[in-house]
C-alpha cells in the first residue's frame, strides 16, 4: 500500500498511508473513532475506492483495472462489525453460497468445505438454523467461516466483538487467536489490547487519517513515543 | 349534432378541474379527521377500539371505491336520506379516505421508536400529552411522504365519481367525448390534466421521503 | 311521488341525459339543453311547477328513477318489454331507427352473417337487447359503457360492425366519412317518458301533455328543432 | 316512496357473477405476476442500470401514477391501434394493468432494496459476488420481505381497480353486474352483491398472501 | 417489592422477587443478558405489568389500582439505554415538556429548573441544541437532566453507559456518581463494576429472572458466594 490517499467528498479520510503487510503477519489497528481504520481496511478489497496511491495485494494491483479487483477479492476474507450475515439463508446457506456461485464449487464439496470451517469455529452443530437465532457471538463466528471458505490468503476484521456482549467477546477472540496461531494474514482493527498483546506481530496507531505510530505491541502499548497514541491508550484503559 | 372540439370544449373540461379539486379536498379533509381517529383507535390496546376499526378498514380497503361511490349515492336515497351526488361523492371518498389514511398513520405511529412512548410513560406524561407532544409530531413527519403520496391516488379517485353523474374532470370528458367524437383529443387533455396536479404532488413526496431518509441515517 | 305532492313541493326532478347529443347535451353555460331536456321544461310549465334536470348516465338511468333522485325520465329510453315491467311509459314521443352498421367491405345483411363476427353495441341500451337477441351462438358481442366508446371502437377497428342508432350514426360519418354503411335494419325503436310504476297520475299528465302537442304539431316542431328531421311516422300515429 | 330490495334476479343470474368473477381473479393474478416481473427488472435496472435507462424508468412510473388507471386503459385499447397494436379487451386490460402496477411494485420493489442494511451488499462484495448475484441471492428475498405488505395491498388495490375495465368492453365482475342490472333494473342490489363479492376476493388474495408470507419468508428475523 | 412474579405470555421473566430500597440508597444490579434486570426495575415505574405480588414505592402501593400509578411515576425518574430523547424537541424542550405538562408549571419557571439541571450536568450551553446534534454522552445526560426535572425522588438506570462509545462512558459516570454523591436514592442496571464499587451500597446479582446474590460492592466482587455469579464476574473482566 503506497501513499494512498482517500477523500470521502471533501473530507480528506486517508493522508499518504504506506502499509506492507508481510504474508503470515498479524497486525492490529488501533485509534479514535473516526480516525481512517474501517476506511483503510475496505480499501484493501475495494469496498472504498481510493482516489490515488497503489494498493498491491499478493502481487496483483488492485488499482490497476476492474480485472484485478475480482481475483484479489476471492484472496481476501472480510469479517465485519455488524456480522453481515445473510439472514434469509441457514448457516450452511450463508457459508456455501460464494464457493458455489463465485468459484463453481459443487453444492456437496461446498456444504462439505463449510461444515470443516463450521467445526473450526466451535459451532459444527448450528449448520441449519438461521442467523437470528443465534447469539451475537455465534454470528461472529458463523462470520468467520464464511469468509474461511473461499480459502482466503488475508483475512480482514473489522471491531468484530465491538457489538458484542462482553460474555461472547471471549469466544470470538479465542477463534482468531486460533486462526491466527494457524499463520493466517490477519489484519485487524480492535479495541481489545489483551487480544492484540497476545497475537499481534505489530500494534498500528491512526489518527486523523494518518498511520502516527506503529510497533511490537509490548514497546506499544507500554511505552507509547507519540502523544495522540498516549491519550488515547490512557483514555480507553479508564 | 356533433360539434367539434373546440376552445369552448377545451374550456369545459378545464373548469371541470374545480370540481376535481374541490371533490379532492372535501373528501381530504374529511379523511384527515377519520384517519386519525381510525389510527388511533388501530393502536389502542382496547380491543374494544382496535376491532371495529380494524374491521372499518378491511371493509373500505377490501371493495372498489367505485362500488362504494355508487352504493352511497343510492343506497342513502333509498333509506331516505337523498342527497345530491356531489354530497355523495364527497361523503364516500371521504369515507375511502379515512380508512386509507388510517391505515397508513397506524403504520407511521407504529414506526414511531417504542421508547419514546416508554420515556413518556416514565415521565409521567398522559396519554394525551404522550400523543400531542411526543408521537404524533414524530410520527407526523414518516406520515408527510406517504399522505402525499395518499392524496394523488385520491385525486385520480375522484375520476371514478362520474358514475353517479358527478360532473367531474373524468365525466366532463366522457359529455364532451360523446358531443365530439374525438376521444384522443378529450382524453389526452384530461390525462394531461390529471398529470399537472398529481405529479407536483408526487415529486414533493419524493423529496420529503429523501428528506426524511436523510434525517433517519443520522 | 305523486302528482300532487310534487305540484305541493313546486318543483318537479327530470333525469335526463346529457352526454347523448342531440337529444340532451350540454350548452356553454353548461345548461342542459337538447330534445329532452326541452321537452321537459315545456312538462314542468304546463302542470305549473320549477324544473330541475337532474343529468343521469346512460348506464344508470333506470336506477336513479327507482330509488328516487328523479322523478321522471325524459332520458331518450326506448320502450321494451323488459323496462316495462318495473317502469311505466308515456306514449313514445321519438323513436330511432337501429341498424348493424360497419365496415364498408364487410357484405352481411340479414342476422345470418352475424355468425361469427364480432360486433360492439353500448351497454343496456335496446340496441343491445336488439343485438343480443339476433346473435349467434358464435357471435362476439362486446359492450361498451357509452355511444362514444362504442364508435371509438368502431372507428379504432376494435370492432368491425355495431348495432348503433341512426343518431350515432349521423355522428360517426362525420368523424370518418365514408368507412363504414349501413347493412340492415336492427329495429325501428319508440322511446317513452318514463315514471314509476307507483305514479299513474304523473303518467297520465305526462301522455296528456305529449297528446296535446301531438295534435297541435308543435312536438314535431320540436323534434324538426332538433333531429333536422321530422316526427318518424310511426311516432306519430302510435297511440301506445 | 318504499324501495323493494329485490335480490331474486340477481341470485337468478348468479352463474354469470361467478363466471365474471372468475376472470375477474384471472386478470388480477396474471397482471399480478407479470407486473411483478416487471416490477423487480425495472427497480433492478433503476438500483444500478445506466442514467439514460434510469430516465426512462422514471418517466413511465411518473406517468402511470400521476394520471388515472381508466385514462391508462382508454389509452391503450382505443389509441394503440391507431399505432397498429391491437388487443381483444381482455388482452388489452391485462396490458393496461401490468403497465399500471409494474409501476408501482417497481417503487415499493425499489424502496425495500434500499431499506437492506448497506453491510450485506458489502458482506456480498467481500465475497466476490458480481452484482447481480448480489441482486438476486442476497437482496431480493430480504427486500421482498421488507416490502411484503405494501406490494400485497397494493395487489388488492389491483385487483379492485380492475372493476372499470368493463369501460374497454372486457367481461370481468363489474361487467357481468352491469350486464344483470341492465337487463333487471335492480343496479343497487346488483352492486350490493357484487361489492360482496369483491370483498371476499381481497380478503382471499389477503389470506392467500399470507399463506404464502409464511411460506416464502419463514426465515427469523433478529431477535 | 415482594413476591413479584412477571411473564411474558408462558415465560417465567420475574420468579419471586422481593427487594427492599431505602431512601438514599444505591443500588446496583447486574446479571447475564436475559436475566430480568431491566424487567425489574421497569415493573418499579409500571412500563410492565406485574403478574402477582405487591410494589410499595414511597409509601404507594402500586399494584393497588391506577390512580396510585399516576402518582408513583412522578417521584421515579428513569434513564434508558438509548437515551430515548425527544428528537423533534431542543433539549431545552426535552427537559421542559413534563414539568408542564404534568405538574402544570408555567414555561418561565420550567425552564429555570432544566437550565440548573442542564448546569449540573455540564452542558448548560447545549440548552437550543437538537438530540440529534450532540455526541451520546451528551444526550445521555441531557436524559438525566429531563429526568430530574421532575424532581424524582427515585432513579432508575437501565444500562445508562452501554450504548455509548467508550469515551464518552466516562462522563456519564460522572454525572451517576455525583448524583449518588449528593444523595439521591439510585437503582441502576449497569455492567460498570469501577461505577458499582465507587458509589454503590449493595450489588444485586441476578440470573434467570432470581436475585441470586445480594451484597456490599468489596465482598461481593472480591469474595462472590454463589457459583453462578463467581461465573459471570470471571467472564465479563477476562
Ligand atoms: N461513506 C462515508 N461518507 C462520508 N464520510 C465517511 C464515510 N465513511 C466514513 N466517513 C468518514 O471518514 C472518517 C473515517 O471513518 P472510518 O469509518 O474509517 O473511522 P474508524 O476509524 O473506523 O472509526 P470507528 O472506530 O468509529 O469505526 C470518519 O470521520 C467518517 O465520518
Ligand atoms: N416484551 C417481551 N416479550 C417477551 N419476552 C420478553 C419481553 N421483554 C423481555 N423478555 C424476556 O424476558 C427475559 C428478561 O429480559 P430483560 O430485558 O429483563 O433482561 P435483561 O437482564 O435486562 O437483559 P439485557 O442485559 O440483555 O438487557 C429475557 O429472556 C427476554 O427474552
Ligand atoms: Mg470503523
Ligand atoms: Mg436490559
Amino acid at each position: 500500500m503506497e501513499n494512498v490517499e482517500k477523500y470521502y467528498g471533501a473530507f480528506h479520510a486517508l493522508k499518504a498511508v504506506n502499509l506492507t503487510v508481510r504474508t503470515g503477519e498479524r497486525i492490529v489497528l488501533c485509534g479514535p473513532s473516526g480516525s481512517g481504520k474501517s476506511t483503510l481496511i475496505r480499501c484493501i478489497n475495494q469496498l472504498e475506492q481510493v482516489r490515488s496511491g497503489r494498493i498491491v495485494v499478493d502481487g496483483i494491483e488492485l488499482t490497476a483495472g476492474p480485472k484485478n479487483v475480482e481475483a484479489v477479492r476471492r484472496n481476501v476474507g472480510m469479517v465485519f462489525q455488524q456480522f453481515n450475515l445473510f439472514p434469509h439463508m441457514t448457516v450452511l446457506e450463508n457459508c456455501t453460497l460464494a464457493p458455489m456461485k463465485v468459484s463453481g464449487i459443487a453444492k456437496a464439496k461446498a456444504e462439505e468445505t463449510a461444515r470443516k470451517y463450521l467445526a473450526r469455529v466451535r459451532i459444527p452443530e448450528q449448520a441449519h438454523k438461521y442467523p437470528a437465532q443465534l447469539s451475537g457471538g455465534q454470528q461472529q463466528r458463523v462470520a468467520i467461516a464464511r469468509a474461511l471458505c473461499m480459502n482466503p490468503r488475508i483475512m480482514l476484521f473489522d471491531e468484530p466483538t465491538s457489538s458484542l456482549d462482553p460474555e461472547m467477546v471471549k469466544e470470538v477472540l479465542d477463534t482468531m487467536i486460533e486462526l491466527a496461531n494457524e499463520g493466517m494474514t490477519m489484519l485487524c482493527v480492535t479495541h481489545e489490547m489483551g487480544f492484540a498483546r497476545q497475537v499481534a506481530d505489530r500494534v498500528i496507531f491512526m489518527d486523523q487519517g494518518e498511520i502516527v505510530e506503529m510497533g511490537e505491541p509490548g514497546t506499544f502499548f507500554d511505552n507509547p513515543r507519540e502523544a495522540r497514541s498516549k491519550a488515547f491508550l490512557s483514555q480507553i484503559s479508564h | 349534432m356533433i360539434r367539434p372540439f373546440g376552445i369552448q370544449e377545451f374550456w369545459f373540461i378545464i373548469l371541470a378541474v374545480q370540481w376535481t379539486i374541490a371533490l379532492s379536498a372535501a373528501a381530504f379533509a374529511g379523511g384527515a379527521v377519520g384517519g386519525l381517529v381510525v389510527a388511533l383507535a388501530r393502536v389502542s390496546k382496547y380491543r374494544l377500539l382496535c376491532l371495529p376499526a380494524l374491521g372499518f378498514i378491511r371493509l373500505f380497503q377490501g371493495t372498489p371505491l367505485l362500488m362504494q361511490l355508487f352504493l352511497t349515492y343510492f343506497g342513502l336515497q333509498i333509506i331516505g336520506f337523498g342527497v345530491s351526488p356531489w354530497v355523495a361523492a364527497a361523503l364516500a371518498l371521504t369515507v375511502h379516505a379515512a380508512a386509507f389514511l388510517g391505515e397508513i398513520w397506524r403504520g407511521c405511529i407504529q414506526a414511531v421508536p417504542e421508547g419514546q412512548s416508554e420515556a413518556s410513560w416514565a415521565l409521567g406524561l398522559s396519554y394525551f400529552d404522550r400523543m400531542k407532544s411526543v408521537i404524533l409530531p414524530q410520527a407526523a413527519r414518516i406520515a408527510l411522504a406517504p399522505t402525499v403520496g395518499f392524496l394523488v391516488q385520491l385525486i385520480k379517485g375522484t375520476s371514478l365519481a362520474s358514475i353517479i353523474g358527478f360532473v367531474e374532470l373524468m365525466r366532463a370528458a366522457q359529455i364532451m367525448n360523446n358531443a365530439t367524437y374525438s376521444p384522443l383529443k378529450v382524453y389526452g387533455l384530461v390525462t394531461i390534466i390529471y398529470f399537472c396536479l398529481c405529479w407536483p404532488l408526487s415529486v414533493y413526496a419524493r423529496r420529503m421521503e429523501g428528506h426524511y431518509a436523510a434525517l433517519a441515517t443520522r | 311521488l305523486t302528482l300532487k305532492e310534487i305540484k305541493d313541493k313546486g318543483t318537479i326532478t327530470v333525469g335526463s341525459l346529457v352526454d347523448y347529443p342531440p337529444f340532451g347535451l350540454l350548452d356553454s353555460n353548461g345548461q342542459a339543453v337538447g330534445y329532452d331536456p326541452d321537452l321537459a321544461k315545456e312538462f314542468a310549465d304546463s302542470i305549473g311547477v320549477k324544473l330541475t334536470i337532474l343529468p343521469v348516465t346512460s348506464a344508470n338511468r333506470i336506477q336513479y328513477l327507482l330509488s328516487g333522485q328523479a322523478d321522471v325520465l325524459f332520458a331518450t329510453l326506448g320502450i321494451t318489454e323488459e323496462r316495462l315491467k318495473v317502469v311505466n311509459f308515456s306514449v313514445p314521443y321519438a323513436g330511432l331507427e337501429q341498424f348493424v352498421y360497419g365496415d364498408k367491405d364487410i357484405a352481411i345483411t340479414d342476422k345470418a352473417g352475424l355468425a361469427g363476427q364480432t360486433i360492439g353495441v353500448t351497454r343496456g341500451t335496446t340496441q343491445d337487447t336488439a343485438v343480443t337477441a339476433i346473435a349467434a351462438a358464435d357471435t362476439n358481442v362486446q359492450r361498451y359503457d357509452d355511444d362514444a366508446s362504442s364508435a371509438q371502437a368502431l372507428i379504432s377497428g376494435q370492432v368491425p360492425l355495431l348495432g348503433v342508432a341512426d343518431v350515432a350514426i349521423g355522428q360517426i360519418e362525420k368523424t370518418a366519412p365514408d368507412r363504414f354503411t349501413k347493412k340492415f335494419l336492427l329495429r325501428q325503436q319508440a322511446q317513452g317518458i318514463v315514471v314509476r310504476k307507483d305514479s299513474p297520475e304523473l303518467l297520465a299528465a305526462v301522455n296528456d301533455f305529449l297528446n296535446g302537442k301531438k295534435k297541435d304539431g308543435s312536438l314535431g316542431k320540436l323534434h324538426e328543432q332538433w333531429m333536422k328531421a321530422p316526427l318518424p311516422d310511426f311516432i306519430e300515429n302510435a297511440e301506445k | 316512496m318504499q324501495y323493494q330490495l329485490l335480490f331474486a334476479p340477481v341470485f337468478a343470474n348468479m352463474d354469470h357473477l361467478l363466471t365474471g368473477a372468475w376472470i375477474t381473479i384471472q386478470l388480477s393474478f396474471v397482471a399480478m405476476i407479470l407486473g411483478l416481473i416487471v416490477g423487480v427488472v425495472l427497480a433492478f435496472a433503476k438500483t444500478g442500470g445506466p442514467p439514460p435507462l434510469r430516465w426512462l424508468i422514471d418517466a413511465y412510473i411518473e406517468l402511470v401514477r400521476n394520471t388515472p388507471f381508466l385514462a391508462q386503459i382508454y389509452f391503450i385499447y382505443f389509441a394503440l391501434p391507431e399505432f397498429g397494436i391491437r388487443m381483444t379487451p381482455n388482452t388489452a386490460a391485462i396490458v393496461a394493468l401490468v403497465v399500471n402496477v409494474g409501476a408501482f411494485a417497481t417503487e415499493i420493489i425499489r424502496a425495500g432494496i434500499e431499506s437492506i442494511a448497506k453491510g450485506q451488499v458489502e458482506a456480498g462484495v467481500a465475497l466476490g459476488l458480481n452484482r447481480l448475484q448480489i441482486f438476486r441471492y442476497i437482496i431480493l428475498k430480504q427486500a421482498v420481505r421488507t416490502i411484503y405488505p405494501a406490494l400485497t395491498s397494493q395487489f388488492v388495490y389491483l385487483m379492485l381497480s380492475t372493476s372499470v375495465v368493463s369501460v374497454i368492453s372486457a367481461t370481468d365482475l363489474a361487467a357481468a353486474g352491469n350486464d344483470i342490472q341492465q337487463r333487471t333494473f335492480t343496479a343497487f342490489e346488483v352492486y350490493l352483491v357484487i361489492t360482496g363479492m369483491y370483498l371476499v376476493m381481497s380478503l382471499g388474495f389477503s389470506g392467500l398472501f399470507r399463506l404464502i408470507q409464511r411460506l416464502a419468508f419463514n426465515y427469523p428475523l433478529s431477535r
